[in-house]
């Protein structure tokens, strides 16, 4: 498919190529702006310079016209992706690095290898097609099948009623109403285990110009994730089986706008929203229906009654009998919801901050149930993790491979991993120069990670010195060879005094991201509430060094952004005692050697074990135990009733790897 | 000429504002009203200032009250709100029986 | 005196349907931001009355007084999106009624009283400013420094009413 | 023609400023890169959300350049240029300042997506915080020109600018300053890492454009009023009138830029804190400052 024959894009604005749009196309070439998948995080740990090559990094792929996939897309992004895609206005591209095959997003248009120079051709490239073919009047739409929405009926009264033909309902003989759901209802909610969640945000948008492209096609958010987009969604959970269309007849004026909120259940609606507590259904009926008819007709009243039941079997909100009332009840409906914990109840808005979202890990599904701009709920989930550990099994020759390309944030430290797994099972002895290569490499690794972390950080909480600075350093350091090292380490020593002396920084940081359950901590994270946690203090390698971890109090965003800063300086300080920072090689000669084996690295972010059994060559994982995998259990508290910038830097200072995660 | 245009439109809001006051339900609707009716009476007032006696300032001065009238119908509705709004979860005016006398 | 006259009765039309969108819309935002029109409306009508401080003032206080209103609008509703359908009147006819009585008394009012001859000039802009200065400063000081006094206390006190102490929280949780 | 010269004027510093934030933001000074942004945008589409609240979304950018023009229709930028001179000058900046907010919320609201909302309701509330500070660091400013005219307020500062004789004035006025045009560290209504765009998320082709250009409007109106209410406008010498007053408020934009790069966003919380907390007590000191200063000014008769 990259093998395209002329110089036309696949994402060109339909148009006519005039003098004008000539012109446009010109400017758009020397204006690309990238959004990039999975995440500005992978690319620079893979020793890219986006910027450099002339790409505007952009937060959102509505501002974007170049969408960047960085190396091997895992399934769970490429959804999110192709719907990123359809959001991007045209003309628009795809620029892959390193990896083809994309299956919902169109090929490529430019594909190229994962590294600078070819980078940079890339961009050139690009730029090419974009000043040639930006308009095409003869462009096709981009229309991916699981993005295509797919209208069906359902009963206003009775939410379990859906069918693809409009009829009338079985059980109350009222008319079915449309609405809006994904075709590929298979990719159900259970699939993504992320139960209510919906693509509440950024819903498609309609081209409202100069396109022919069926704009169900667009009907996606492209944070969330583009599961079904039915509404019966977390029953069990929420109680909020009462879920109705609330769109319904009356409902469609362009003049009164809003057509979503309490009375409304459709998925394609902008805002998710939920009801909480046992008696959802009810309210909605009497708001669906008080409309004109209460105060002139008296059949409304029949109309409740059957409501009121209705509502009930879902709720069992017994007391509930303002049939004739007329009016909305807020009393009731604020009744048995949860309290938010300033008293102040708002509507529960789900917000999915993830899997793209700008500043956080890409892959990190996090989904936010917002009261204002407080967090009440959260679900934290990945988006790329393995499916299972399983999929890691095989022969030992490639092993240390496999495990390396688990996590692309630390690639180093997985190997290192696999390869003293199966030297323990093996029986096989490292001799002292090869121990401290390694421990060169991964400690260049973690310095690497911990500055890669601060450039991400630094954007999420608009610091952009900061980022901007860390990601210097991160590529200069990946770049490195032995000797350039010393001085990388001096530049990251006055950076880390300028940070220090920041105005501001501490204020904004201390106390944020305090992790109520420190036990399930490891890492950096463990050892900035004042824990000496560290695997490295059992390695024999790191005695002579004379390594002491970098311990802090504090327990929160700020202690961490110190912690990381000054692991980076004595991690550099130790690539520089080590003497080199060769990656380490394949796994030893191990002739069909067997047993059972288990290591653990302290990894950038913290200790990760693996046991392991070889049998005649194979591998076969028992155990593996990574820090993210721990730490994503710590989100919740760290996010919950925290005010929204803080729930995220909450999040971003936990410094999560969503790769190394089983989904 | 001018005045009387000043005077209907005066009128015409009051009446828009009693009516919004009466009929709604929710207390920041009920202070929209209200709002409304004040508008209403401002324009009467500059419009008086304007026409009658525009050497006169404590026309303006009633003006600048006025403004404060409102502020203050906001500050305290919007405090009596919260507070009912945390105690009971409602505003609607239906739903606040125990403030009968 | 004609293009005052038009240019009043222009804004004045739109403040009367920015009134009337108030209480039709379903969207609480929008209720909010037309009543934040409406009275803007009234503000260029000031300004068409050559009373320009009041009308730069009326502009400038109703934005972020109705702003404020749409916050506490949506707080309350508990529903971003405007509760669609929902009925949210109460006693319609005694309101309509109500409403119509009142815009008639005072339009009779208005046009029965005899006002006598409308002043043709006002003095410049420049000139109000002094004046209204030296009567907030003079003549109305006693009564506007009270006014400023019980806005505040009006506001000390409706934030100390809004504002759950802890105690009373508390209170509540253990009642529930 | 002085309307058209000072419309032509606000565009020339907007472009200038947008070069500037590109300069300090990448590193690298591209002369052309707003013109080809701006055509670039012009070029691609300008998508609807699926369940807009339609008005609110188109007006919503058309509004903030409106009411970022409107306010700079009574600064002047040098003796006589001008659009307008009100009375009640120095007032009006605020009140056309006042539907930045509206504006905001607009569109915010508008586009029916969550990141936008937030983004929109927390400009209200840091509107909450800046709104007062910004008036009553205004007031001492018209109290030593006994005046709300803006061009007799430059002219107030024949002698002394403002920023040398009220610097307590001029430091909050600066803040607030930045507030109203959301640069960092105040963008939270537009976070690109906590909201991913918020305010603008939704906003795509020519419409984004608008937004764009309005804010780098914005930018330039917020310098132009800090240079006229405290570093004396077109006064100095030597260079004509109006290009004193250009270059002042290109510097200030340099360094309302440049500011916030060094500082992490800060917290709505903290923001409402600091400016109740702080910058109202402090603004009300200067005025007291000021009142006192002109009374001893006065009555020491000396010629002032």
């Amino acid at each position: 498919m990259s093998a395209r024959a002329s110089a036309t894009l696949y994402g060109a604005r339909v148009a006519r190529a005039s003098w004008l749009g000539r012109l446009i196309a010109r400017a758009t070439a020397r204006d690309l702006s990238a959004f990039v998948v999975p995440g500005p995080e992978i690319a620079r740990a893979r020793g890219l310079d986006l910027r450099a090559a002339g790409l505007h990094l952009s937060p959102t792929p509505r501002h974007a016209n170049v969408l960047v996939v960085v190396g091997w897309l895992p399934e769970g992004l490429r959804e999110p992706a192709a719907v990123a895609y359809t959001q991007m206005p045209r003309p628009r591209a795809v620029l892959a690095l390193g990896a083809k095959g994309v299956s919902p997003l169109p090929g490529p248009d430019v594909f190229v290898d994962l590294d600078q120079g070819a980078l940079d051709d890339g961009v050139a490239k690009l730029r090419r097609l974009f000043a040639e073919g930006a308009f095409d009047p003869e462009a096709e739409s981009f229309e991916a099948a699981a993005l295509r929405s797919k209208t069906r009926y359902a009963c206003p009264m009775h939410p379990e009623v859906v069918q693809d033909e409009p009829s009338t309902c079985p059980q109350c003989g009222m008319d079915l109403i449309p609405r809006e759901g994904a075709a590929g209802a298979g990719h159900g909610h259970a699939d993504h285990g992320h139960g209510g969640q919906d693509h509440a945000h950024h819903e498609g948008m309609d081209h409202d110009e100069d396109t022919g492209e069926d704009t169900g096609g667009q009907a996606h958010g492209w944070l969330p994730h583009p599961g079904g987009a039915e509404d019966e969604h977390d029953d069990a959970e929420h109680g909020e089986s009462g879920y109705v269309e609330g769109s319904g007849e009356g409902h469609s004026h362009e003049g009164h706008g809003r057509e979503h909120g309490l009375a409304h259940g459709d998925a394609g609606g902008g805002f998710e929203t939920r009801e909480h507590g046992g008696h959802g259904g009810m309210n909605h009926e009497n708001m669906d229906q008080g409309t004109e008819d209460h105060n002139e007709e008296g059949p409304a009243h029949e109309k409740h009654g059957d409501m009121d039941k209705g509502g009930m079997n879902h709720g069992g909100h017994e007391s509930m009998d303002h049939g004739d009332m007329g009016f909305m009840s807020m009393v009731e409906m604020t009744q048995g919801t949860p309290r938010s914990s300033d008293g102040l109840q708002m509507e529960w808005v789900e917000t999915p901050f993830g899997p793209l979202f700008p500043g956080l890990p890409g892959g990190l599904s996090l989904t936010f149930t917002l009261d204002g701009d407080t967090v009440a709920q959260t679900q934290a989930g990945s988006a790329v993790g393995a499916r299972a550990w399983e999929g890691l099994n095989g022969p030992v020759e490639s092993f240390a491979e496999r495990l390396a390309g688990l996590d692309p944030l630390s690639p180093l430290s997985y190997r290192l991993l696999a390869l003293r797994a199966v030297e323990s099972a093996a029986g096989a002895r490292v001799d002292e120069s090869d121990a401290l290569a390694r421990v060169g490499a991964l400690e260049r690794e973690r310095a690497a990670s911990h500055l890669n972390w601060l450039a991400g950080f630094g954007y999420l909480i608009g610091y952009s010195w900061l980022a901007k600075r860390a990601e210097e350093l991160q590529l200069a350091l990946l770049r490195a060879d032995a000797e350039e090292v010393a001085g990388i380490r001096t530049r990251v020593r006055q950076f880390t005094r300028r940070v220090e002396r920041t105005p501001l920084l501490r204020r904004k940081l201390a106390g944020v991201g305090r992790v109520p359950d420190l036990d399930r901590a490891v890492g950096p994270v463990a050892r900035t509430g004042g824990r000496r946690i560290d695997a490295r203090l059992e390695e024999e390698t790191y005695l002579p060094l004379g390594f002491e971890p970098v311990v802090l109090e504090g327990d929160d965003a700020h202690a961490r952004l110190r912690a990381r800063l000054a692991e980076a300086e004595q991690s550099l300080g130790f690539v520089e005692e080590a003497g080199g920072v060769s990656t380490p090689g394949a796994a030893p000669e191990i002739d069909g050697a067997s047993g059972r084996g288990a290591a653990t690295v302290e990894t950038p972010r913290g200790a990760a074990n693996l046991a392991l059994t070889l049998e005649d060559g194979d591998v076969t994982i028992t155990e593996l135990e990574t820090p993210s995998a721990r730490h994503l259990g710590l989100v919740e508290g760290v996010t919950e009733q925290r005010e929204l910038a803080d729930a995220l830097v909450g999040v971003a200072s936990l410094d999560l790897s969503p790769w190394e995660v089983v989904r | 000429m001018p005045l009387y245009v000043a005077l209907l439109v005066g009128a015409i809001m009051f009446g828009i504002g009693l009516y919004g006051a009466l009929s709604q339900t929710n207390l920041v609707m009920i202070m929209m009203g209200v709002e409304v009716m004040l508008g209403g009476a401002l324009v009467n007032l500059v419009a008086f200032w304007r026409f009658l006696h525009p050497t006169v300032y404590p026309g303006q001065t009633f003006f600048l009250i006025i403004m404060t009238v409102m502020a203050l119908d906001m500050a305290v509705g919007f405090g009596v709100g919260t507070a009912r709004f945390r105690a009971r979860g409602s505003v609607e005016a239906e739903e606040a029986g125990e403030l009968k006398g | 005196m004609i293009l005052q006259t038009a240019f009043m009765g222009l804004f004045g039309i739109a403040a009367i349907w920015f009134a009337v969108v108030v209480f039709r819309t379903h969207s609480m935002v929008r209720s909010a931001l037309a009543l934040l029109f409406s009275q803007a409306a009234l503000g260029a009508m000031f300004l068409a009355m050559q009373a320009e401080f009041l009308g730069v003032l009326q502009i400038m206080m109703m934005a972020t007084e109705m702003a404020i209103m749409a916050i506490f609008m949506v707080m309350f509703m508990m529903d971003p999106g405007g509760l669609g359908q929902m009925e949210m009147t109460h006693q319609k006819r005694l309101s309509q009624a109500a409403g119509v009585i009142g815009a008639f008394a005072a339009l009779g009012i208005a046009f029965l009283a005899g006002w006598g001859n409308p002043a043709a000039t006002a003095p410049g802009p420049q000139a109000q400013l002094r004046g209204l200065g030296l009567d907030l400063m003079e003549r109305s000081m006693l009564i506007f420094e009270t006014a400023g006094v019980t806005i505040l206390t009006a506001m000390v006190a409706a934030t100390a009413v809004a504002v759950a102490t802890r105690s009373a929280t508390k209170r509540k949780e253990d009642r529930e | 023609m002085t309307t058209v010269l000072i419309i032509l004027a606000l565009l020339v510093g907007a472009y200038l400023v947008a070069v500037l934030e590109g300069w300090v933001s990448t590193g690298r000074f591209r002369p052309a890169a707003p013109v080809l942004s701006g055509v670039a945008l012009l070029g691609r589409e300008s998508l609807v959300p699926r369940k807009p609240d339609r008005i609110f979304f188109e007006v919503g950018p058309v509004l903030l350049l409106v009411s970022a023009v409107l306010a700079a229709a009574v600064l002047p930028l040098s003796p006589g240029l001008i659009i307008t001179d009100l009375a009640t000058g120095a007032l009006f900046v605020n009140a056309a300042l006042a539907y930045v907010m509206v504006a905001l919320l607009m569109a915010g609201w508008g586009p029916d997506g969550a990141y936008a909302m937030v983004g929109g309701f927390r400009f209200l509330g840091q509107l909450v915080g800046y709104s007062m500070p910004i008036v009553m660091t205004i007031v001492g400013v018209a109290m030593r020109a006994e005046s709300l005219v803006t061009t007799q307020i430059v002219e107030s500062q024949a002698t002394l600018p403002n920023a040398v004789y009220q610097p307590v004035g001029f430091v909050v006025f600066f803040v607030a300053a930045m507030s109203v045009c959301f640069l960092p560290p105040f963008d939270l209504p537009t976070a690109p890492g906590e909201l991913a765009g918020g305010v603008t998320a939704e906003y795509t082709g020519w419409r984004l454009a608008v937004m764009r250009l309005a804010r780098a409007v914005l930018v330039v109106t917020l310098a132009a009023s800090v240079t006229v209410f405290y570093l004396g406008g077109w006064n100095g010498p030597v260079l004509p009138p109006w290009a004193w007053t250009a270059a002042k408020t290109l510097a200030v934009a340099a360094v309302m830029l440049v500011a916030g790069r060094h500082v992490p966003r800060l917290r709505e919380e903290h923001l409402l804190a600091w400016y109740w907390k702080i910058a109202i007590p402090l603004a009300l000191l200067n005025i007291l400052y000021v009142g006192i200063v002109l009374i001893a000014g006065s009555s020491s008769s000396m010629s002032m």
